[in-house]
């Protein structure tokens, strides 16, 4: 079995420095890695790429690192919940592009398998095409995406184990499997680190092989972004 | 009188068939859920990651870790299942979903739709928008038939930036339901009480008005 | 929740015709679809395109189609283990397509996902890369590999619901999840079927969406190709 | 004397190093499994779709579910995992898999390797070997010096129909350990008691000979 436990956070973020590219799983504020996010504020990096599907909300996620202006450029497919996004992309103090969702998912995947490029159909025909290859196939056009390339990628996972293996939960996996392994570096918090040998074979969502780096969250704070609620009768 | 958005949400449940996956997007989509024959067999997927979402949470009961698309809490039904993006957004662009239900700021008559971005106003992302629009067999858009100063949403051709293009099938909005035809805007039912005479005052794009507009029914 | 249960293997591959193009899951005799593959046999349809990784052995798996004369074209990454379809093949009775076995499994994966092409390295400057285009990303040459198409999918789970959400297991997964969805009809195997809500929905390999078909196989005879062990001491 | 099979796997075993993920071949790269040092963490990967894979399991133990990539029962280790094809394939092909140890029919001097097709005479197939020479950073080639006609099976280029181009970097025969380099094969050290000049007599392509070629150890 080979070790991917790290015994600090410390130690899981070293090597970050100005200007990386960097991955960040989560949907809204569903399955983000806090703890590293906190982290990089704490180190106050800055020049920072980020590829994430949201940008966090205000004073949470990515969105305390836009407070520090810790963001150069933002890679994303929604960014409708954050005020102080909005205010620094209308002002061009920070670049963004904005990819289709789906697309989003599929590049970092294909950085994670080892495929430069794939055909899809979202945003044919649309402003996300331009200087993009369009081809026809059976009828139907598509548009030539590449994949990612990013140094740190920063995953959140419910379970994992010292080898790396590692277990989502519900929707907090979103775009936490498909980075794993799509960047340099890996770096993995979980809610409960286990020995190897501790999870079933079978039912591991990501295998050690795509982490480099994996520890135990301190706190996890979870914040609903809409708690929508039925009332008891 | 024109519909209410749950009326709309009513009279698009209508269009949900028996063994169908539907992908319901964020507004006036989401209410759907609520109308949906309990006689038929239906899941809804939502593309951050869960097939099979039952209704909202008792309070008390939320899982941060179990939302939807809309970041609402959510629960799941039996017969549910998680996965990642990955294979969520495969879900759509393999046509496996079978009916997409989505808002819109403009629609097209060709079937064109914009509805994520206003340059210089309003740039919130396009979401999972474009895989959706781009993918789906059978899109139905939900929205008012106008905007809020009042011009029409339905157009000969789109003003903002495209989602995507010649996908739309279908219209429901608070007038009428209208069907997207190589000719124009199909005009198939009306609001109870809406005249096509008020339809045409609210329309930009050409519109196809047979001889018999029936009035909607919603069961 | 969505039905994907069926009474009978007649009713589970309903629609099968001669000339169809079928995919199998499966490696070696691993994870095979046995039942599917018998009534086959049974129904005799012929010119048959198989899509699987191999082609069975001589008297098992795919090697009962063959035997029967029923397969027309064979597409598949190694078929070393089958007498018979050395011989169809070296006369010319059946044509094949060999297949990097990566590139083969990706292909299935596109079909499944709706992405019709994607870039590969595997096969560049080989005969394989022939009538391909071939380009250039950050240095490194691929091939451009198309999705497949199919009529029906063959796939063998471990267990399954009646919504069609499938668990497979060990490495009798194999090809099986990459080929769900990937053609028209999916047609699934299990060993045990339980009701909708016996499932975690957490652990489920392959959601029921990309099922149409799912039927409990009556009998698996799970034929072991190297049986290699160590003498106990 | 020329080594055994055994001996090439046990002399390979030495290139691999603590936190490989390592890809083992059919033939002798799977004996390489059997030498690694048992100091340091390694895990096997077999592309069918396991990582950490174990000994043979005991007589009676044998789990037809459970096969590496030669179709051989096997068991799995602490900390293993089960994936599928397509993910196996995305480790392979994302170089995520550290060493590769495979056989070869010929290795030209320039890198290029030939082992899934003889033509008119054996048509196998290629299996994972192509994914694996086309994506894997380390390659290592186990083979026999010389086929069984007594030709040697290390050229100045591949007469066979190629699996790989300019991907072999390391070999290692039952003569001796050789390096591909822009200018030919580097003979790096020898089989003990084998000279410079059988390996010189039993190689087709350019030898690159160092004034020193130590005798190979095993550990």
């Amino acid at each position: 079995m080979i070790n991917k436990r790290v015994n600090s956070i410390q130690e899981a973020l070293e090597g970050v420095q100005d200007g990386m590219t960097m991955m960040f799983g989560g949907f809204g504020l569903c399955g983000i890695p806090e703890n590293c996010i906190n982290e990089l504020v704490t180190m106050g990096v800055k020049d920072l790429c980020c590829i994430s599907n949201n940008a966090g909300v205000d004073d949470f996620g990515l969105g305390l690192l836009l407070q520090k202006r810790q963001i150069r450029k933002m890679i994303a497919s929604y960014v409708g919940e954050n005020a102080e996004f909005e205010r620094q992309m209308l002002t061009g103090e920070m670049e963004v592009e904005l990819v289709p969702q789906g697309t989003l998912a599929e590049r970092c995947r294909s950085a994670q398998v080892g495929i430069p490029a794939f055909f899809t159909p979202a945003g044919y025909g649309t402003e996300i095409a331009q200087g993009k290859e369009v081809r026809n196939f059976n009828g139907k056009n598509y548009i030539l995406e590449e994949a990612f390339k990013a140094d740190f990628a920063f995953i959140k996972a419910w379970k994992g184990d010292h080898a790396g293996n590692l277990i989502f939960k519900g929707t907090a996996r979103n775009f936490n499997p498909a980075m794993c392994g799509a960047a340099t570096i890996t770096v993995v918090e979980v809610e409960e680190l286990v020995p190897a040998g501790s999870l079933d074979p079978n039912q591991i969502h990501i295998p050690g092989i795509f982490v480099q780096r994996i520890f135990q969250g301190k706190t996890y704070e979870k914040r609903i972004e809409q708690r929508t609620v039925r009332k008891r009768p | 009188m024109a519909l209410s958005k749950e009326q709309i949400a009513q009279r698009i449940a209508k269009e949900v068939k028996d063994g169908y996956y539907v992908n319901l997007g964020i507004g006036i989509p989401t209410l759907v859920a609520n109308y949906v024959r309990d006689d038929i067999a239906v899941e809804f997927q939502s593309e951050n990651g869960v097939l099979g979402m039952g209704p909202f949470p008792w309070e008390g009961e939320e899982d941060p870790d179990l939302i939807n698309a809309g970041k609402q809490t959510i629960t799941t039904l039996a017969g549910a299942s998680f996965f990642d993006s990955s294979l969520s957004f495969g879900m759509i662009r393999g046509q496996h979903v079978d009916l997409t239900i989505l808002g819109a700021m403009e629609v097209a008559q060709n079937g064109d739709i914009a509805n994520w971005k206003i340059p210089e106003k309003m740039v919130k992302g396009m979401g999972g928008a474009m895989d959706l629009v781009s993918s789906a067999e059978n899109i139905i858009v939900a929205m008012m038939h106008t905007n809020r100063a009042g011009e029409s949403k339905l157009l000969e051709s789109c003003s903002l930036p495209l989602t995507g293009v010649g996908c739309v099938k279908k219209i429901v909005t608070n007038l009428a339901v209208i069907e997207i035809t190589d000719k124009g805007f199909l005009v198939l039912e009306r609001a109870p009480g809406i005249s096509v005479k008020e339809i045409e005052a609210a329309t930009a794009g050409t519109l196809i008005i047979p001889n018999e507009v029936p009035e909607m029914t919603f069961s």
